[in-house]
């Protein structure tokens, strides 16, 4: 199934929460909607899904205009970001609901063969009688998209399906999500605020912010050629030095950069804290280390530059350094953004 | 040093009547000794109030429209045993029957016992367990069935079950009977205390309702006694015996056949002639052979009401 | 090591709360049942057992069912059109609600039975079509129904206001129609508060007197309530089978508030929100 | 295309939702509304003089006068009570804390007839105490200790009722937190916890007052009918109504009705305030402390 | 003030939450309690704040057996997880409530002088009068910290402080309670279950796992030197590769590594993602890239190795790689653990 989103507007009550969304998913992709909070993911979501009606534009669902379609004959599997688990059912009782009530008629024993498979499909065999607080919010969160696939939906959505969850857990349901995506092609569209749950996953990621799509493409696409400072600084660490820009040429604390593209005034240089290296001497920004912190995979080091702006970086855990050493850092990489 | 406070534990329906009797009491009383006095008045069911006077209420004297509810007393050791001998007329200044009330024009053409079991006649009068009023009315129509079926218990039996058939509400007491005939307009004849007809043809409406005295009824002696543990330990006999004695005198006679009650006092009964038709009265001594076999007999649990209550 | 407590006034509240509910609750109906059990098996037996007594028992059972059946109707209804619904005049009828709860019974009774008699306001209307209802088990019916309406709602209604909404948007996404969402979803999740409202209502009108008796009729073996039967029997001087009799009434709301509270635990071990 | 509305919810088809709110407002009507109007058109029906002749009657003050009194004891104990229980039972584990709740919970369905009779077994010169109060010169049945006591019995429940869910959902985190700031017992209730109930202490309050104030079967059999003496207002409607004072009756009755509809608008103002269900979850803190779960 | 708990034991019912911990907080330092849910952290908060009490072991205050003090008087500042900001008081309100209900007097004016110095202390000038539904999460995370640091605490006792709030949000208040911390020294112990939280914050980090300690020590001992499998995994991402030790060497698919100190056996070699290098050809172990997943500050690689084992390891972002490459995965450091 294809959806296409064309300028939808929402507004609740004066407060405009999308502003012209236009967006096409094809059928069988996996996309990501990813943005800070209140920058309208739910707002889209539920609107393909059918629980909000648009103000303005057209949702379809490949050539029909969903408007006209109810929420109940929609054909989506939503799974909620509380994964929304009805508390007095069990487990299995929770995925065979959508069949129970669904139109077309199955036998008890359909049901509870579907049922058996989903729970198989879903890692959760000999769970199917436990009520939902009896078991783990990572299992909560497999039973809700056992339950959205049960009733074979042509689009799945998920509102921020793993947030309420351990790294762990999360990092885990990741992976079996793609599967279960890879094994049965149902076109997903999937909301998180969580800027590596929508790398990792996601075929394509649609950031938003404030209402507007800001950028849309393959993770590939929006790590390497961020649109904006905005998305730059979204994805993930960033240090910002100030510098100018001139004939395509940023100058830096007496280090020049090219900056082809940038207009000619005042911008910024965006690094992430791998962008940098730390040397004793050689060309680049004079600086100070002002703290050292351990990690398990490296030392993060915070430096003061010469001109006092300050930024961090990463050093593999074999570096010998302490806080008031001076070095100098190179840059190996950077953005450079009108300011 | 004696009391000038006494409490009177009454029956439901008698609180205008000793509203006036009091009125007049209290300053006769001052006028007589030079003391003031008051005199506090409780109405309710007496066998309710029977029952807390035994609990602790501490009514100095009782004025109850039932014999029974005195045994109580005495069983209870609260009044001495010899008591109807403590005033005149086995201590009851006044008396009254059992009496209908129908409503304007005797519509339904109730005259006697006999016209109450008749189909079409709804009778209203208050649940016999619990009301004083209503067991004059049961005894009264048992008394009746008795000399018109020559004692045969089985017919007896049957008439009453009937009268009772025809009942559709029961209250606890004559005045929520009252109510419901008067107010609710349910049934045809109310059947009460004579006293309380004359009181409801006077409150509602002499044009509304009608007395309707049967041929035969039953009499309705109004007992008073002093309560002796009560009197002893608040050291209020004088006044409590002046109290009612009071009720005896010419004065107290007046006040009483004016609320509706018969009285004694020959003078002041045939002042009220007028008011008061001629009907034969039987005894519950007479018929019955004494109070404390009709409770045995009728009213125990078990016994014959409860065998009438059973058969409905 | 008895176990220290970090807050205080565990000593001091609890006193405060076994000698409060010792006097005032348990010493009363303490001597109540105490009273009743002097009466001996075999009595006790043949006093609550009684034909009388049994039909009072049917009276008041029947009409507190009925009454409560009404009102799972009727409070539900309203617990839901006062959560769901705007209309005008909801706040009045949300204020309304209560006043069953602040209006004392004997009044209610008296107001009752002046609409209900045959010569009320909806007693002529109801007579012409042959309905009675004042001084028949109708009657002690809408007066049950009167004195336990708020019970229900109000418990309903905060739960049914917090009611998770994605649950219901869940059922929808997942084809449920409203009557399916409804009956498989809504009011399984509403079952606690329904529950232990349904058995308040019923208990309160187990017991409802004050309102009852005026417009019960109050006929022996057809429209004697137990209540009214105890009242009875203590007016008999039959200290004894009024305790009786009120046992039974005392044990059976005891049973239903304590079956209650084990099936709302029950069911709420599985609602709890996590 | 249906813009800016939501999509319909269970039960927002027009056809059930005017059934459903005709359905209730029909019933309400008759079934809540009419009593009120019933009392008031008798109340009034010989006109404003009738009904002043009642309240004027000295007994009808007096009755007043006790009822009033009855309260302004009975209903301070209660809440002392009742938030003594509250805390009892919602900031300590005990054994035999549900139990406790359901026998505070009694007197809701205990038949107040039966509630009276129990007083009986227990003051009456025949009950437990009775002989040995009487000897002392203590009165307690047909006197006002009685009618308090009565009164106390059939209300107990509510105050804790409206306490207990509401500091349940609250937890112990702030009492907690309060202590551990230094403060002691009695501060951190009367400084931290009493703010956060009062809406709904309040609302308890109200409520267990229009009960004290209504309350008929129990105080109808402890109090001994004394007329300006022992008669609270309710009784006084029965015995007005009983003695053919039928407008007499209504009119007492309409005092009690106006003092229910006073509490009623009490408690909608206190809502307003966040009292009562309002409030519940909006004061609790989003989690308890594991200590806490029950 | 000097905390020792001596051999502490908590149970609840029947289950053992904390079992025998001993632990020395010394004056003035900061200590991290670090654990997955349920190790027993809160337990062990509690008890050091009396608001539970130990069933067997000892706490110390300095020299005194804390058992004997009661909450009000231990002079401990605690700050909950959830806040537990007193609900009905405006902000300076409940700052000051612990100076009101102290025993030692104060007047109005000293209070309120403290109160607006303590308002100054976590930036919150001007917020005084608000209430605590007014104000954010971190402004009340701050409040709850001022509350608990206005009796003068000896002890400052934070539990999961950060645990309700966004990550940019809990990178700010962690650098700022630091700073607190080094401004005013009060022997500070925290609770966490996040790692990088523990490690940019504490002198010192204690492990928990199931109610005992695994692991403490600085932040740089417990990265570089993770006493068990357990803390290595806990602390960080890590790829598990099974090996064989003989003689202090372990042997992994060819390649052979130093492993001196383990026991002859089975052994599992533990290694960050940043611990591997990719490279086409040389010493390592022969891989294929089954996935990329392209992350702002780089790729990472998901790689099977020729023995059908899975690791993942992070590549810069110009790594021209993409799923099917074979290569060689370098070994840049690694750690052993008898399996
Ligand atoms: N029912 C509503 N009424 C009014 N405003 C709303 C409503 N639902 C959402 N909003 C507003 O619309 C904006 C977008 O909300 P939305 O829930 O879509 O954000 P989001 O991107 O999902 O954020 P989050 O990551 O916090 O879930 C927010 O500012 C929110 O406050
Ligand atoms: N009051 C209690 N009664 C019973 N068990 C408890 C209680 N408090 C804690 N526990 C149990 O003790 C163990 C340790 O709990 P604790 O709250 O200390 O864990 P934690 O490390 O703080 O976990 P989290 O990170 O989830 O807060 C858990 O298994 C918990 O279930
Ligand atoms: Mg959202
Ligand atoms: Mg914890
Ligand atoms: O009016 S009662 O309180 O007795 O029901």
């Amino acid at each position: 199934m294809k959806i296409r989103l064309d300028e939808v507007v929402k507004t609740f009550d004066t407060f405009r929460a999308v502003h012209g969304v236009s967006l096409d998913i094809e059928s069988g992709e996996l996309v990501a909607l990813l943005g800070p909070s209140g920058s309208g993911k739910t707002t889209i979501l539920r609107m393909v899904a059918g629980l909000e009606y648009a103000d303005g534009g057209r949702i379809l669902f490949g050539e029909q205009d969903a408007t006209d379609i109810p929420v109940r004959d929609r054909g989506v599997g939503f799974v909620f970001q509380h994964y929304a688990l009805f508390p007095h059912m069990t487990v299995a009782e929770n995925i065979g609901f959508g069949m129970k009530v669904s139109k077309v008629r199955r036998t008890k024993a359909e049901v509870a063969g579907r049922v058996a498979d989903l729970l198989r499909l879903v890692k959760l065999e000999g769970l199917g009688d436990r009520f939902p607080t009896q078991i783990s919010g990572g299992q909560r969160q497999r039973v809700a998209l056992a339950r959205a696939l049960a009733v074979d939906p042509k689009v799945l959505l998920l509102d921020e399906p793993f947030g309420a969850l351990d790294a762990n857990v999360r990092r885990d349901l990741r992976r079996w999500l793609r599967e279960i995506h890879d094994e049965l092609g149902i076109t997903t569209l999937f909301v998180t605020h969580d800027q590596e749950e929508a790398l990792d996953l996601a075929d394509r990621v649609v950031i938003l912010n404030e209402g507007k799509i800001v950028q849309q493409g393959t993770p590939e696409e929006v790590c390497r050629a961020p649109a904006t400072a905005f998305v730059m600084k979204f994805l993930g660490d960033t240090n910002r030095l100030r510098a100018t820009v001139k004939d395509g040429i940023a100058s830096l604390d007496g280090l020049t950069l090219d900056a082809a593209g940038c207009p000619d005034g005042p911008a910024d240089i965006y690094l992430r804290p791998g962008d940098l290296e730390w040397t004793s001497e050689g060309d680049g920004v004079a600086a100070t280390v002002s703290r050292v912190i351990d990690r398990p995979d490296g030392r993060r080091l915070s430096v003061r530059t010469g001109s006092g702006e300050t930024a961090e970086l990463d050093v593999p855990p074999e570096t010998v350094v302490a806080a008031g050493d001076r070095g100098v850092l190179r840059v190996v990489r950077m953005r450079v953004f009108a300011a | 040093q004696s009391a000038d406070k006494i409490l009177n534990a009454s029956y439901d329906v008698a609180r205008e009547l000793f509203e006036d009797v009091n009125a007049a009491f209290v300053p006769k009383y001052k006028a007589d000794t030079g003391k003031d006095v008051t005199v506090d008045q409780s109405h309710a069911g007496t066998s309710k109030q029977a029952r807390a006077i035994v609990e602790g209420l501490e009514a100095d004297v009782v004025t109850f429209n039932q014999v029974t509810d005195i045994d109580f007393l005495v069983k209870n050791g609260f009044v001495s045993d010899d008591w109807q001998g403590d005033f005149a007329s086995n201590a009851s200044p006044f008396y009254s029957l059992p009496s209908f009330l129908v409503r304007a024009g005797n519509p339904k053409n109730v005259k006697d016992w006999s016209d109450l079991v008749r189909d079409d006649v709804q009778v209203i009068f208050p649940n016999p367990k619990t009301s004083g009023n209503a067991r004059y009315t049961y005894l009264a129509a048992t008394a009746y069935a008795r000399e018109a079926f020559n004692g045969d218990e089985a017919k007896v039996k049957e008439f009453v079950t009937k009268l009772f058939d025809n009942v559709p509400v029961f209250d606890t007491g004559g005045r929520a009977a009252t109510t419901t005939f008067v107010e609710r307009e349910i049934g045809d004849v109310l059947i009460t205390f004579e006293s309380e007809t004359t009181g409801i043809r006077k409150e509602f409406g002499e044009d509304k309702f009608e007395t309707v005295t049967p041929s035969v009824s039953l009499l309705a002696e109004f007992p008073v006694a002093i309560v002796d543990k009560v009197v002893d330990k608040r050291g209020s006999r004088d006044l409590a015996k002046a109290y009612l004695d009071f009720l005896y005198t010419p004065e107290g006679q007046k006040i009483a056949a004016e609320n509706g009650n018969r009285v004694r006092d020959e003078t002041v009964a045939a002042e009220f002639k007028a008011t008061f038709p001629e009907v034969r009265l039987v005894t519950v001594e007479d018929v019955f052979g004494g109070w404390s076999k009709v409770q045995e007999e009728h009213f125990a649990s078990g016994g014959l009401l409860d065998q009438i209550y059973g058969e409905r | 090591m008895t176990r220290r407590r970090v807050l205080p006034g565990l000593p001091l509240s609890l006193g405060i709360t076994l000698f409060y509910v010792g006097l005032i609750v348990v010493l009363p109906l303490g001597a109540l049942v105490f009273h009743a059990a002097s009466l001996g098996p075999e009595d006790y037996w043949r006093v609550v057992s009684s034909a009388r007594a049994v039909a009072s028992y049917r009276v008041t059972v029947l009409s507190a069912l009925a009454a409560t059946a009404f009102n799972l109707v009727f409070g539900l209804a309203l617990a839901w059109v006062l959560v769901r619904y705007q209309f005008p005049g909801k706040r009045l009828v949300d204020a309304i609600v209560d006043l069953p709860f602040a209006l004392p019974t004997a009044v209610a009774g008296i107001a009752l039975t002046a609409l209900f008699a045959p010569n009320g306001w909806f007693g002529s209307v109801l007579a012409e079509t042959g309905v009675k209802v004042a001084y028949t088990p109708l009657g002690i019916m809408i007066a049950m129904s009167f004195t336990s309406l708020p019970f229900i709602v109000r418990t309903v209604q905060p739960v049914l206001e917090d009611l998770d909404p994605t649950l219901e948007e869940a059922a929808q996404t997942l084809g449920g129609s409203d009557r399916s969402i409804f009956l498989r979803v809504i009011l399984p999740l509403l079952m606690p508060a329904l529950l232990a409202g349904l058995s308040l209502s019923f208990a309160r009108s187990l017991g409802e007197f004050g309102a009852v008796i005026f417009i019960a009729g109050n006929q022996p073996m057809s429209t004697e309530i137990t209540a009214l039967l105890t009242f009875i029997r203590l007016e008999e001087y039959d200290y004894q089978a009024a305790a009786a009799i009120a046992s039974v009434l005392l044990i059976t709301a005891f049973v239903m508030l304590a079956f209650t509270n084990l099936l709302q635990a029950r069911a709420l071990r599985h609602t709890a929100r996590s | 295309m249906q813009r800016g509305k939501r999509p319909p919810r269970v039960g927002d088809n027009p056809a059930i939702r005017r059934t459903l709110i005709a359905f209730v407002l029909v019933l309400g009507a008759l079934l809540v509304l009419a009593p009120l109007v019933v009392i008031f058109t008798q109340a009034f029906s010989l006109g404003p003089a009738g009904f002043a002749r009642t309240i004027g009657h000295p007994d009808t003050r007096h009755a007043i006068m006790l009822t009033v009194v009855t309260a302004l004891i009975a209903v301070p104990v209660n809440t002392v009570f009742g938030i003594a229980a509250a805390w009892a039972i919602t900031k300590f584990d005990f054994w035999g804390r549900r139990f406790l709740l359901v026998v505070i919970e009694i007197p809701f369905s205990v038949s107040p007839i039966v509630a009276g009779v129990a007083y009986l077994f227990v003051y009456g010169l025949q009950g437990v105490f009775g002989p040995m109060l009487d000897s002392a010169g203590i009165k307690i049945l047909f006197a006002l200790p009685g009618i308090v006591l009565a009164s106390m019995f059939v209300t107990a429940p509510f105050v804790v009722r409206e306490l207990v869910p509401l500091m349940q959902a609250q937890g112990r985190d702030l009492e907690e937190a309060a202590t551990s700031l230094g403060a002691s017992g009695w501060r951190t209730f009367f400084s931290v916890t009493l703010p956060n109930i009062r809406w709904a202490l309040l609302y308890g309050v109200v409520l267990c007052n229009a009960r004290v104030m209504g309350e008929f079967g129990a105080v109808s059999v402890v109090s001994g009918n004394i007329r300006g003496q022992t008669n609270t207002l309710p009784l006084h409607v029965e015995l007005l109504y009983h003695d053919y004072q039928t407008v007499g009756a209504f009119a007492a009755a309409a005092i009690l009705t106006v003092l229910a509809i006073v509490t009623i608008a009490a408690k909608v103002l206190l809502e307003r305030q966040g009292a009562g269900r309002a409030s519940r979850p909006a004061l609790a803190a989003p989690t308890a402390a594991p200590g806490n779960a029950k």
